[in-house]
């Protein structure tokens, strides 16, 4: 049997390539991506806890169902965006969107 | 009706109010009603007077009075106290007030506000009184500041004239820089006895209550509120500016009555002066300085009401040598007689100006004893007495004081004798400078005239009681009036006065002097004679004609000093204390603001970054903290 | 018949505030509705104000009418009498509360030509005379606190569109730097209930614990100068004090007299409340600190007004020096130097009253405030000239009027125990005459401009409030006995005051 | 022991895939190694035997969530713009610091802790039904939210991405 640890280490991996992806990344749809690894990561996190704690309840994976959809509407939503943004100012690149600043 | 003497002071207190509030309205604009009050307070001082001596010296002093506030332990009585002192000033206030009451309604007639200048009048009369009668320094206080308001509102009657209003100012600030000192004082005696009552502070000060030198400070102080009020050198600059203010009123507030407060009090407190070390040599040299200063710059005034005020403020300083000398009685004498004639004099120079059309330069008048017989009889009288000719009041009166100061050395002795010189040589130029000789503008003399009865009869009456005024000092004569003797023995119990034929001699002589002097110099000149010695050294003429720089000095103190401090402190308060501090704190709020807001750099992947890297932290943290 | 009267204190807190609610359904178009219901209102607060002055009884207990409805109490840490609805008044109160009713009723009266969103006005107006109310009758922490707030708030919207001269910056300023102080004084007052451990926030409980010790010294002085200082701010304590210049030159005229005639006392009565009553450890031994400074303020304010050239400004100053004066008789902690400040919260409050309330109709006449451009408008302004005159010289200090009977106990306690500082204060009542007199001959008198032929004298309204302002200040300088009598008792029984 | 030697293939797997994602030059290599994670951890689910999670990872990640995203990138033309400015912007070295000091703070708690027991002990029970009553029974609001959630971001989408009549 695989021990807890590796799948927290596994998800803390991915987690953290996607916060390095968020974080690096100039292309908005890139970033949609990392988000995505890094929602990924977290479901793992909770599948995993849901069956380490209480498979009984399944209270856990429930919860990644959760995070999928929302995830499912988040990239929705944000690509929408994106795509208005390139229609917008011709470009995908989110350095270049920085109107709302002082 | 001695212990109801109050009602002295209630009198015209409530025909102010009545005037002040109606007078407008009233028939004649109320100025019988002003009469009328003046002439039952001097009905109702009779009253008082008869039953004053009734009771007889054991009842003396009449006191009266009521609790007025109380706080914990601080207690505050309000209440009058008659002693002859404060008869004597009744009868010269309520004497002269009558006089000039009834003189103004000849000399004010037609005058803008003349409803209201009788309803001040009578304010000052009521606070005038109030001021003489009050048992206590805080009600003394009281009245003290209430003459100077009426005072202040009188010199401002023309208002319209921005001369009258800077010397109302003047007056009235001058005065307060005194009371200052005065408020000072009774709050140091109240500080040491827990008392306003004078009899009470005389007592507690005789058992040695204040340490000598607490009570030399204390009296220097009480000595500047007497010393500002009756124009003492320094504070003397107001009077002759006071004379902005219309004649009548010189002639009551700034001659007869208010001036002489300060003389009252140092009178009243003349017990606690001699137990305060040397407060009273002060009070001597104070008095001194003043009537030789002032005799020499009456000596190049042009304007008659000019030379009177620093006559007047020369002969304060007469009365404060005699009480400096530590006699009462020839302080108050002195102050007595002095009312009278001059009084007269003032009234008298408001005939001239009403007979000439307003002119009171004396360049422009003379002759005018043909046009004006009565005026300048009277005035001359006057005049007279002034000088001390025997026997007139003022020659009984000043050689009480020459005597008085006979015991305190030969220099007081000398100079004062050198100011009666003065007195008498300054009043013999004015007199005959305006009187006598040809006159010097034809058009003015050939306008004048004699002014109406109203006017010239309180001329006569002051002429007659500056002739008599000085026999009071008889024993015989205060004796079949009904007083227990003699001016001196009805204040204080003293001997009976018996004449000093020495002195008389000596006094006459110094008349004579002063007088023959200032005859042989304008006897009939066109000219002011006081020119030979503008050519002879024009540096000092011009230095007594500017009064020796007190007022330009003055003026450059509150000029540079007081309102540049003023324009420093405003400076300061805008700038440092509100655009640094005030809105400093407000500038640097914002340009913390405008250092912080760069952060919002509208970058997606900077937020980013901070989220993460406070995510990170918090996590650190909390793993340190919790384990 | 004590809680009967204390129902006359409620009445007198919850009138204002019924008043600002009727007011809300009143058509904004309907002016002279709202002005005569607010002047009916005024009238009935003024009568309210006169009954319990005359009603505290002077020989009586200190704290009278007291009527104490429960609120929030074992809940959390709050114990019996946890927050209260605590009222009552005392000697300083009473006297407060007859100001705050004459001050009001005036300043309605003023408001009367008030064109703009009048209604508006009102409603504001009347919340903050609630406030005032309520800060003078609240006997319980938490209630002083929300009446004192209640009354400063309205402030910002009172300048802020009503007023004139950089009304923006005005209002912003005061607005701060009374906020900013009242976070000192709510910091104070959890940090006293904490200390106290008594579980409530009823003033009377609280004073006696401050004076049992149950507040240790320590904390007194610790706590003391927030209190202080946020009650300061808003009585010009100096340095604190230039939004009053500021504030009152932008306010509208029935702001400023509310504001300089009442408001201001709210300070001064809070340092009296939260500092020598709750901490009179912590204020025996900040007193001497404060004593300076409100000689600096007195002295300050009072040099500072020599060679201003704008009318609010003078008056703005004065304030700041007559504040000096309350300061520096609350510092002496003695019985005479404690009644001459409250003496003097009254004397200043009608006068300063009545000297904004004629600037402000010469101003509404003129739209000028600079001295150098009148002249001589005794001539078409005789009743003006007379009112300002007297208020003028109760600002000198001249017997008579209520002025001297203040400044005269300020000035007996100071030399009681700190007689240079009696010296300098009244020094600075000297130079009160200087700038004021040096006002009047520029202004007043000398020849009449000529540009100011066509000026209006006061109107009947005007006139009503003048005289009724007037005679308040005759009243408490010709016959002490009345405002005395009344003080007599609580100052003495202020811990820590020495008679 | 054979699962576990699979399951470590997969776990190396996904980290290089995911690497991928975020380290390739061009956008589509970037979409198609993520596909490949996402399926991936897929797998994942099915070592802890849930294969609901994982069908459900499949179908929604693998299928709609990708086509979605590759849909994006044809419509802003960035997969054959050849990517001539740099792909990672300025804070890059920072965000690799960030997520260094992330990973080893996320790896240090997890080796950190102790884990008793084990996992997938109860590997039986976790069946199709018991998911379906606890999502529609205990998270029944949570879920028809959830709903009303992918209905608004839904509209939400269409609003925004809708070509307005006057562009």
């Amino acid at each position: 049997m695989v021990p807890m640890e590796n799948y927290l280490v596994l998800s803390g991996i991915i987690f953290s390539l996607g916060v390095y992806g968020v974080l690096a990344r100039r292309n908005a749809v890139l970033v949609l991506m990392s988000v995505e690894l890094m929602l990924n990561a977290v479901s793992l996190n909770f599948v995993a806890f849901a069956a380490y704690l209480d498979p009984d309840k399944a209270t856990g994976i429930v919860f990644a169902v959760f995070v999928i959809a929302v995830a499912a509407a988040e990239v929705g939503l944000a690509l929408a965006i994106v795509i208005r943004l390139f229609r917008n100012r011709s470009t995908a690149n989110v350095d270049e969107a920085a109107t709302m600043r002082w | 009706m001695a212990e109801h003497a109050w009602i002295l002071a209630a009198v015209p207190g409530i025909a102010f109010i009545v005037m002040a509030a109606f007078g407008r309205n009233l028939p004649r604009q109320g100025d019988w009603l002003a009469v009328l009050c003046a002439a039952s307070i001097f009905a109702l001082f009779f009253a008082v007077l008869a039953n004053f001596l009734n009771l007889g010296e054991s009842a003396w002093p009449v006191l009266n009075s009521i609790e007025w506030t109380a706080i914990g332990d601080f207690h505050l009585r309000m209440g009058i106290a008659v002693d002859p002192i404060t008869i004597v000033m009744l009868a010269v206030i309520t004497t002269v007030a009558l006089m000039v009451n009834i003189f103004s309604v000849g000399y004010m007639k037609g005058e803008p506000r003349y409803w209201w200048y009788f309803a001040v009048l009578q304010l000052f009369v009521a606070s005038m009184l109030m001021l003489v009668l009050a048992d206590n320094l805080l009600l003394l206080y009281v009245a003290w500041e209430l003459v100077g308001l009426s005072s202040f509102l009188l010199i401002g009657h023309y208002w319209e004239r921005r001369s009258a209003v800077e010397a109302a100012k003047k007056a009235f600030i001058t005065t307060r820089v005194g009371d200052v000192g005065l408020l000072i004082g009774i709050i140091l005696f109240w500080d040491a006895t827990g008392t306003f009552n004078i009899l009470e502070i005389t007592e507690y000060v005789e058992q040695g209550a204040i340490g000598d030198t607490r009570l030399f400070v204390t009296m220097m102080f009480i000595l500047l509120g007497a010393m500002g009020k009756s124009a003492q050198l320094p504070f003397h600059v107001w009077l002759p500016d006071a004379m902005e203010g219309p004649t009548p009123v010189s002639a009551l507030i700034h001659a007869a009555t208010m001036v002489v407060a300060g003389v009252y009090l140092v009178a009243r407190m003349l017990p606690v002066f001699e137990l305060a070390g040397d407060a009273l040599t002060v009070v001597l040299v104070v008095g001194l300085l003043t009537a030789l200063f002032s005799g020499v710059v009456a000596f190049a005034q042009t304007d008659i009401k000019k030379v009177l005020a620093y006559s007047t403020v020369s002969q304060l300083g007469f009365m404060f040598v005699a009480l400096g000398a530590g006699y009462v009685s020839a302080g108050m004498f002195h102050l007595f007689t002095h009312a009278f004639f001059k009084a007269l004099l003032f009234l008298g120079a408001g005939a001239v100006i009403i007979g000439t059309h307003h002119h009171q330069e004396m360049g422009q008048l003379g002759g005018l004893w043909r046009k004006m017989p009565v005026t300048a009889a009277t005035f001359l009288i006057g005049s007279l007495a002034l000088a001390g000719l025997f026997p007139l009041a003022g020659f009984w009166s000043k050689d009480e004081i020459l005597h008085a100061v006979e015991g305190v050395g030969s220099w007081a002795f000398f100079l004062l004798a050198i100011a009666a010189i003065m007195t008498a040589f300054y009043t013999t130029r004015l007199f005959v400078r305006t009187f006598l000789g040809k006159p010097q503008d034809e058009e003015v003399a050939s306008h004048s005239r004699e002014p109406g009865l109203v006017m010239t009869l309180p001329l006569v009456f002051l002429a007659f009681m500056s002739i008599v005024a000085g026999f009071f000092i008889f024993h015989g004569f205060g004796n079949a009036l009904g007083f227990p003797g003699g001016f001196g023995e009805f204040l204080h119990g003293g001997k009976p006065f018996h004449v000093d034929w020495g002195l008389v001699g000596l006094s006459t002589a110094l008349f004579v002097i002063g007088t023959f002097g200032g005859a042989w110099f304008y006897w009939n000149g066109r000219v002011d004679r006081s020119t030979v010695l503008a050519e002879w050294q024009p540096k000092v003429y011009e230095m007594i004609q500017r009064k020796f720089y007190f007022d330009d000095l003055y003026q450059f103190f509150i000029d540079r000093v007081v309102l540049g401090f003023s324009y420093l402190v405003s400076w300061f308060d805008r700038f440092a204390v509100n655009d640094t501090g005030v809105d400093g704190t407000a500038s640097m709020t914002h340009y913390t603001g405008f250092l912080l807001k760069h952060l919002q750099t509208g970058r997606v992947p900077n937020y980013a970054m901070a989220i993460a890297v406070g995510v990170i932290a918090l996590a650190l943290v909390s793993l340190a903290v919790g384990g | 018949m004590d809680e009967a009267q204390g129902y006359v204190l409620l009445t007198a807190l919850a009138l204002p505030l019924v008043a600002a609610g009727v007011l809300l359904f009143v058509p904004g178009t309907q002016k002279m509705a709202a002005r005569y219901f607010s002047a009916v209102i005024g009238a009935i607060l003024l009568g309210l104000s006169v009954y319990v002055f005359l009603a505290y009884q002077a020989s009586g207990e200190p704290l009278q009418m007291q009527l104490q409805w429960a609120w929030i109490e074992n809940v959390g840490f709050l114990g019996e009498n946890g927050i209260s609805l605590h009222l009552g008044v005392d000697g300083i109160s009473a006297l407060l509360t007859l100001l705050t009713g004459v001050v009001a009723f005036a300043g309605t009266l003023i408001a009367w030509k008030l064109e703009y969103r009048a209604k508006d006005f009102f409603i504001l107006f009347w919340i903050l005379i609630s406030g005032v109310y309520g800060t003078f009758f609240a006997l319980d922490l938490f209630f002083f606190f929300f009446f004192y707030e209640l009354a400063v708030v309205p402030l910002y919207m009172l300048i802020g569109i009503w007023g004139s001269t950089r009304k923006e910056y005005g209002a912003m300023k005061l607005t701060l730097m009374l906020v900013g102080g009242s976070v000192g004084i709510w910091i104070g007052i959890f940090a006293v209930v904490h200390e106290a451990g008594l579980g409530t926030f009823d003033l009377p409980t609280l004073w006696e614990a401050g004076q049992n010790g149950l507040i240790s010294a320590g904390t007194q002085k610790l706590i003391f100068p927030f209190f202080v200082v946020g009650c300061g701010v808003l009585a010009g304590l100096w340095p604190l004090h230039t939004w009053s210049p500021d504030g009152h030159m932008s306010a509208p005229t029935s702001v400023s007299m509310v504001h300089a005639g009442v408001l201001m006392k709210l300070g001064a009565f809070g340092i009296i409340r939260l500092g020598i009553q709750l901490l009179p450890e912590g204020a025996e031994f900040w007193m001497p600190a404060l004593l300076v400074l409100g000689t600096i303020g007195a002295l300050y304010g009072a040099i500072a007004a020599l060679t201003q050239r704008d009318f609010k400004l003078i008056s703005g100053y004065s304030s700041v020096s007559h504040m000096g004066y309350v300061l520096i008789g609350l510092a002496t902690l003695h019985v005479v130097g404690v009644s001459g400040a409250a003496l003097q919260m009254f004397s200043h409050g009608v006068m300063t009253a009545l000297v904004f309330l004629l600037i402000g109709s010469l101003y509404d006449q003129a739209h000028t405030r600079d001295l150098s451009d009148f002249g001589g408008i005794a001539k078409v302004m005789p009743l003006w000239v007379i009112a300002y005159v007297v208020a003028g010289l109760a600002n000198v200090g001249l017997p008579g009027l209520s002025g001297f009977t203040a400044e005269f106990h300020i000035f007996v306690g100071t030399f009681k125990t700190y007689p240079v500082f009696g010296g300098l204060a009244i020094l600075a009542a000297a130079i009160a005459a200087a700038y004021m007199l040096r006002m009047f001959g520029v202004v007043f008198f000398g020849p009449l401009n000529p540009r100011w032929r066509e000026l209006k004298d006061l109107s009947p309204l005007e006139t009503v409030s003048a005289v009724l302002l007037i005679l308040s200040m005759l009243a408490m300088g010709l016959w002490w006995s009345p405002f005395t009598d009344r003080l007599a008792n609580t100052v003495t029984n202020l811990p820590g005051v020495t008679g | 022991m054979t699962t576990e030697v699979l399951w470590w293939i997969f776990a190396v797997a996904i980290v290089a895939v995911s690497a991928g994602v975020v380290f390739a030059r061009t956008v589509i290599h970037s979409a198609i190694f993520l596909i490949l994670s996402l399926a991936g951890v897929g797998a994942m689910y099915l070592f802890l035997t849930i294969e609901f999670i994982a069908l459900v990872q499949f179908l929604i990640y693998g299928g709609a969530v990708t086509v979605l995203i590759l849909l994006a990138l044809m419509l802003t033309r960035m997969a054959s713009s050849g990517e001539p400015e740099p792909t990672t912007g300025v804070q890059a070295p920072f965000g690799a610091l960030v997520a260094l000091g992330l990973m080893a703070t996320l790896i240090g708690v997890a080796v950190s802790t102790a884990w008793p027991g084990d996992l997938g002990q109860n590997a039986v029970a976790v069946s199709i039904e018991t998911i379906g009553e606890a999502m529609f029974q205990d998270f029944g609001a949570p879920f028809m939210i959830t709903g009303a959630l992918l209905l608004v971001a839904f509209i939400g989408a269409i609003v925004i991405a809708r070509q307005e009549d006057d562009e």
